[in-house]
């Protein structure tokens, strides 16, 4: 068991994959002589080459099309998309043809496909540079979509998405990559579409992933000194959903706040929402609340772009007065 | 270098029918036609089943590509792969499949080639490497130049053939594509099958450079225009092309052929002037073919008789078959979505509650989805 | 008043705005000679000529990126994508640059264009032509998103995207265009963003917008007979979201369905629902039944494709459900 | 054809501080000279303050490029419009944008030339149609092209010039694009500016034909490569590619350049050897300007002195100018989602629940962003 950072463990993945199958490489953009925009991929042209890390000209749609093509006879692409924004480029390729093509010819080919990627804002990088449309594959039947939260799920995410047959996006958070958390040395295997309870409680569910997870356990620690007993959901896998560990959880607490880093309107949490209002319809004491982005392009601006953002404090206003709104349903 | 293949798992590489290329010449001209005549009815006798609403969707039909179809697909070895667009019935019979499975495939049943899935746009066939039948214009590209880069990883000696549409030389992936495979030197043939025509839009509207070959110089790629409705003269360019990509310089085919009929069977075509369809209608490649070998005295007035009866023959069998084949169960509506068993997909049909009528019961309705079948 | 189809309402508001601004031109594949695929456009090049009715190459990201530049300096035009599935090409400068011009450059440029498109499965198209994505963009702030039902609805919302100063996706439906209804001929204005009660009833709320909102009104007409009084709201907007007329039904019924004929898991109706459960959290005597595509990649197979596709059926057999709940629940 | 003119309504447009073009030869080099200094000044002074914090998310500058960017906006008429990518700042202010609202953009502040919503990528101003600024590779291409084609539409005079990276020469909307415009015969021009690299990708290991400008023949459009760090061959060349595409002829110019730092301030660009480095160094072409003025008799210690004092000059105040500027408030949030006002507009802030607290009442918070300011 050793802390290491939710970078290194997505980097460990990577390599231990690598090392252990031959089939997997890595294609992007300036993963190999860069080291990856964001590092991830540190050292590995050195180690295995530019065969299977290989970088690829600005050409997302060309890419990601063309890792498609290798999975479908039998190799196993790892595509880094710099930032998930980047990914709209490549969205015909992964959404008309990554996810329909097991199913349009019939179960014919496969496509052992895994596309990693950063989302998050939070970083001063504007409108363009700032969005979590992670909703755009976890939107799609065919699409896996994982969503790690500490290096531990990263670690054994990232090699489950490895060695799945069929494609995953694994969403990485720029604001996660130098956390730091233990992670097991045996490493047990996480089944993609199973959400964990990060941290058991039983006065109010928080159903969050990804960097609103971590937001989540923060939470839950401050008011735990206060006596509030906050269960945390960490949805880890977006699609598939795990629906029935969100409406158990509810039905224990009675009430449930649900955490996002996306805009509220259609964001993933409205799913979350309106699974729990029908799943545990008659355990809930009080509205299900969203905690989510301000609807708006990101400013640039730290005072503006800070506003946007859900925040701890956010989240703790909205389990208080969820709290508060049960007390008056009793 | 000993040859290896990329066999994707799991997929058997069965060996086509004939190796073309070892025939002596009149035979392989008589293949060609009978090739070329075989395509012919069937798109014929597709476009009368989409009438009788037998097809469902878009169909789109090879009707005036038959030489180009033809030649280029003899030009394939067996391990060889092949993709191409929306409009592949003629390439998916060229490369083996039966009739009978791609007739079936239209009619949406499940002996089709794609089992029903799939229909007249998403053919796909992993034993003879009939890699789709693509509905989105260009997509078909950077999957193929992918396959490419699959093959090149293994250290194989396949080759992928990629067709594209003289309308899709001008979307990105075209670009992308081509770039990549001429960068990383993959083994792959680029044919753009020039029927002149988009949908109604004509090359000379879409295409600042009209003689679309010249676009591969874009990335050093070598590139040339065939005669597309000479099969002899397709056979041989994708021959030379190949080569050139085994040899690791991807290649761009440009075949110049043409459209018989509208963009699909229900597009009367209206924007075509009369001169145009004439012209058309004069191109036909089926027809010239068969005068030229004629002229060279490997067919007769009989032996064309003969084929047709036979090959008429045989699209009656597909249809008969296609018929006969059974609809898809409803119970495997499921069976496609993902290759291996996935905790919490959602398997609920249209009518069915997310959560059970009565609040109380615990269970997913997700999970019962065999209680419904 | 005259009795007309929703394509001949769209194409006659693309004609009256085109009269009467001669900034408004028409631009996208095969919209001239051809007269579009499903012949919106038909008679407009003859009638406009190729500088206003322009045909272009197969080339969803250029040309809608060059609508938007062309938008960027007062032109107006209007976009028209073949199908709703072929947008995904154009995503990026869609969401990336139309959606964010204004707010990215602190407002400086208005993006004053319109995008046509329809969606919709039930035509053996497959699963590459068969999808109902509206969802990518009703999920983003800077983008209006509108999904007529009717003729009048159509012809009033395409006016009221015409004139409008940002971007707006007009949502049409395959399965639509041949439907028709009445016309008046004075049309009011359609504010985008207000939903309407397509018709009043007081014992369940049926929410719905495009193709399900047909889906609805036959539902509704066909359960009156048996005395079950249907209220049914076309969404109409699905961004700006009219969120308080979907309430305020619901604070009337106490019960509701939602029809949509995307997929389920992060669809529009997941909002809609989590809405509803949110705001009508005291009102509310069932959970919120929703019916949708069931979750696969769409296939040709007739009988598939009907199977996966939601019908009056499924719609009324929601209904029925509902209210059986509500009576356990009295 | 009179002179028309694409102003956008409500959008001023205001005369550059000098046409450049009409100056007298040694002034015109003085003029560049004094830009190319700036644009240094400038640059350094950027770095300096994103690593004290004052500038946030990515900052790429223009150091190695000053030629180019100098030469290039000297040819452009007040009218014409300008696209760029992320990489601007130089641009900006050879624009003739005040230095001041230029910092304050980087600074985030409510002066910044796109009021602190864009930052270092997105710098936009409609006055002098400098129409930003695009963080998305290639993004900026399509758009250009639009504006280019309501030039056209209206039948206006102005011209487009397009900047774009070597890199971005990859990304399917390059190609899209050209073809539109060649085409349609819009009045626009593609800068290539070429400093060698992507991020740290060489422009050999992702094009495979290096030679930027020959993809024009693609598209049959003219194009031509320039030594980027000679302002007045920039400059020359511009002139011929503007009258070339007010012409009707769209034109892809390639400026030769280099990049003196890494890809953005935080980039120490370790993966370039250090010859490529020092070449890089000693390939400065504010330097070599300086020399080659100084061996015409245009320029003299002295001069070089006083310009570097003026324009440090110049570069401080625009610090103290950003500095002292407010941060937006956070009540303007809200204010540019939409360009007019919307019905049911979303205008939540992340902690306010979308339903007030007591389901009892009846108002929605979404209305009631007013009573939180
Ligand atoms: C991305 C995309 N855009 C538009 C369409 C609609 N469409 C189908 S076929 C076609 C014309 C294609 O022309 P070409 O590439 O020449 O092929 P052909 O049909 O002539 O074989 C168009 C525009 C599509 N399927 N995909
Ligand atoms: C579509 C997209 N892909 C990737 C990136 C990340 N990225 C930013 S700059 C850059 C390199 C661009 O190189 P070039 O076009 O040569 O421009 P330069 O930075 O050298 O001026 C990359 C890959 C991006 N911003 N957008
Ligand atoms: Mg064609
Ligand atoms: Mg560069």
């Amino acid at each position: 068991m050793g802390v290491i950072s939710y970078r290194q463990a997505l980097h460990d993945a990577l390599r231990e994959e690598m090392l252990r199958d031959p089939d997997v490489f890595l294609i992007g953009e300036e993963i190999g002589l860069f080291e990856g925009s964001y590092k991830i991929t540190a050292g590995m042209l050195e180690e295995f080459g530019p065969k299977r890390v290989r970088d690829t000209p600005i050409a997302e749609e060309g890419f990601t099309g063309a890792a498609i093509g290798a999975a479908m006879v039998g190799l196993r692409p790892v595509v880094e998309i710099m930032t998930i924004n980047f990914s709209l480029l490549a969205l015909d390729q992964i959404v008309n043809h990554a996810a329909k093509i097991y199913g349009m010819f019939g179960g014919q080919a496969r496509v052992p496909l895994v596309i990693r990627t950063p989302g998050g804002g939070g970083q001063q990088l504007g409108a363009t540079h700032s969005q979590n449309i992670e909703l755009y594959y976890a939107f799609v039947p065919g699409m896996k979509v994982v969503a790690p939260s500490t290096p531990a799920d990263a670690k054994a995410l990232m090699r489950a998405a490895i060695r799945d047959d069929d494609p995953v996006l694994v969403l990485e958070n720029l604001a996660l990559y130098n956390t730091t958390g233990e992670v097991p040395d045996e490493l047990e295997v996480i089944e993609i579409g199973r959400a964990s309870v990060a941290r058991p409680g039983k006065d109010i569910t928080v159903v969050a992933y990804s960097r609103m997870a971590v937001v989540a356990r923060e939470a839950a620690k401050r008011l735990s000194a206060e006596g509030i007993d906050v269960e945390v959901v960490d949805l880890r896998s977006l699609r598939p959903l795990d629906r029935r560990t969100v409406v158990e959880s509810v039905k224990k607490t009675n009430c449930a706040v649900v955490l996002e880093d996306d805009w509220l309107t259609y964001g993933i949490g409205a799913e979350i929402a309106a699974t729990i209002s029908d799943g545990a319809f008659d355990w809930l004491d009080a509205p299900v609340r969203r905690v989510a982005m301000a609807e708006v392009p990101m400013p640039y601006a730290k005072t503006l772009e800070m506003a946007a953002l859900p925040s701890v404090d956010d989240a703790i206003n909205a389990i208080r007065e969820t709290l508060d709104a049960v007390a008056r349903q009793a | 270098m000993s040859p290896r293949t990329t066999a994707p798992r799991g997929g058997a590489t069965q060996a086509l029918p004939s190796e073309a290329a070892n025939y002596p010449q009149s035979d392989l001209a008589l293949d060609f036609y009978r090739q070329m005549v075989l395509i012919r009815r069937f798109e014929e006798r597709a476009a009368r089943a989409y009438s009788e609403a037998k097809i469902g969707g878009y169909c789109h039909l090879n009707l005036g590509e038959e030489a180009t179809v033809a030649g280029l697909c003899a030009a394939l070895g067996a391990e060889d792969y092949i993709y191409t667009n929306y409009r592949e019935h003629g390439y998916a019979l060229a490369r083996g499949i039966a009739p009978e499975r791609v007739m079936a495939e239209l009619y949406g049943r499940s002996d089709g080639v794609s089992k029903g899935w799939g229909g007249s746009m998403h053919m796909f066939d992993i034993a003879t490497r009939f890699m789709g039948g693509y509905g989105i214009v260009g997509g078909q590209i950077p999957l193929a130049t992918g396959t490419a880069l699959a093959i090149n990883y293994r250290e194989a000696d396949e080759v992928v053939v990629c067709l594209l549409g003289d309308g899709a030389t001008n979307i990105g992936a075209f670009h992308e594509s081509l770039n990549m495979a001429a960068l990383w030197g993959l083994p792959i043939v680029y044919v753009v099958s020039n029927n002149g025509l988009g949908m109604g839009t004509t090359v000379e509207q879409s295409s600042a450079e009209p003689e679309l070959y010249r676009r591969a110089a874009s990335y050093r790629m070598p590139a040339t225009r065939v005669d597309g409705n000479d099969p002899e003269e397709v056979h041989a360019a994708m021959k030379n092309a190949i080569a050139s990509a085994r040899d690791g310089n991807p290649f761009l085919l440009e075949a110049m052929t043409g459209r018989m009929k509208g963009h699909s069977v229900v597009d009367p075509a209206r924007y075509r002037s009369k001169e145009e369809t004439a012209r058309a209608k004069a191109a036909d490649p089926v027809a010239a073919y068969a005068a030229r070998l004629m002229a060279r005295g490997v067919l007769s007035e009989d032996a064309i008789s003969e084929i047709d009866a036979q090959i008429t023959a045989v699209v009656l069998r597909a249809v008969e078959f296609a018929d006969a084949s059974p609809h898809p169960e409803v119970s495997t509506l499921f069976d496609y979505t993902y290759a291996t068993p996935v905790p919490n997909d959602s398997r609920r049909l249209p009518g069915q509650a997310l959560f059970p009528a009565s609040p109380r019961l615990t269970q997913l309705a997700e999970q019962e989805v065999s209680a419904w079948a």
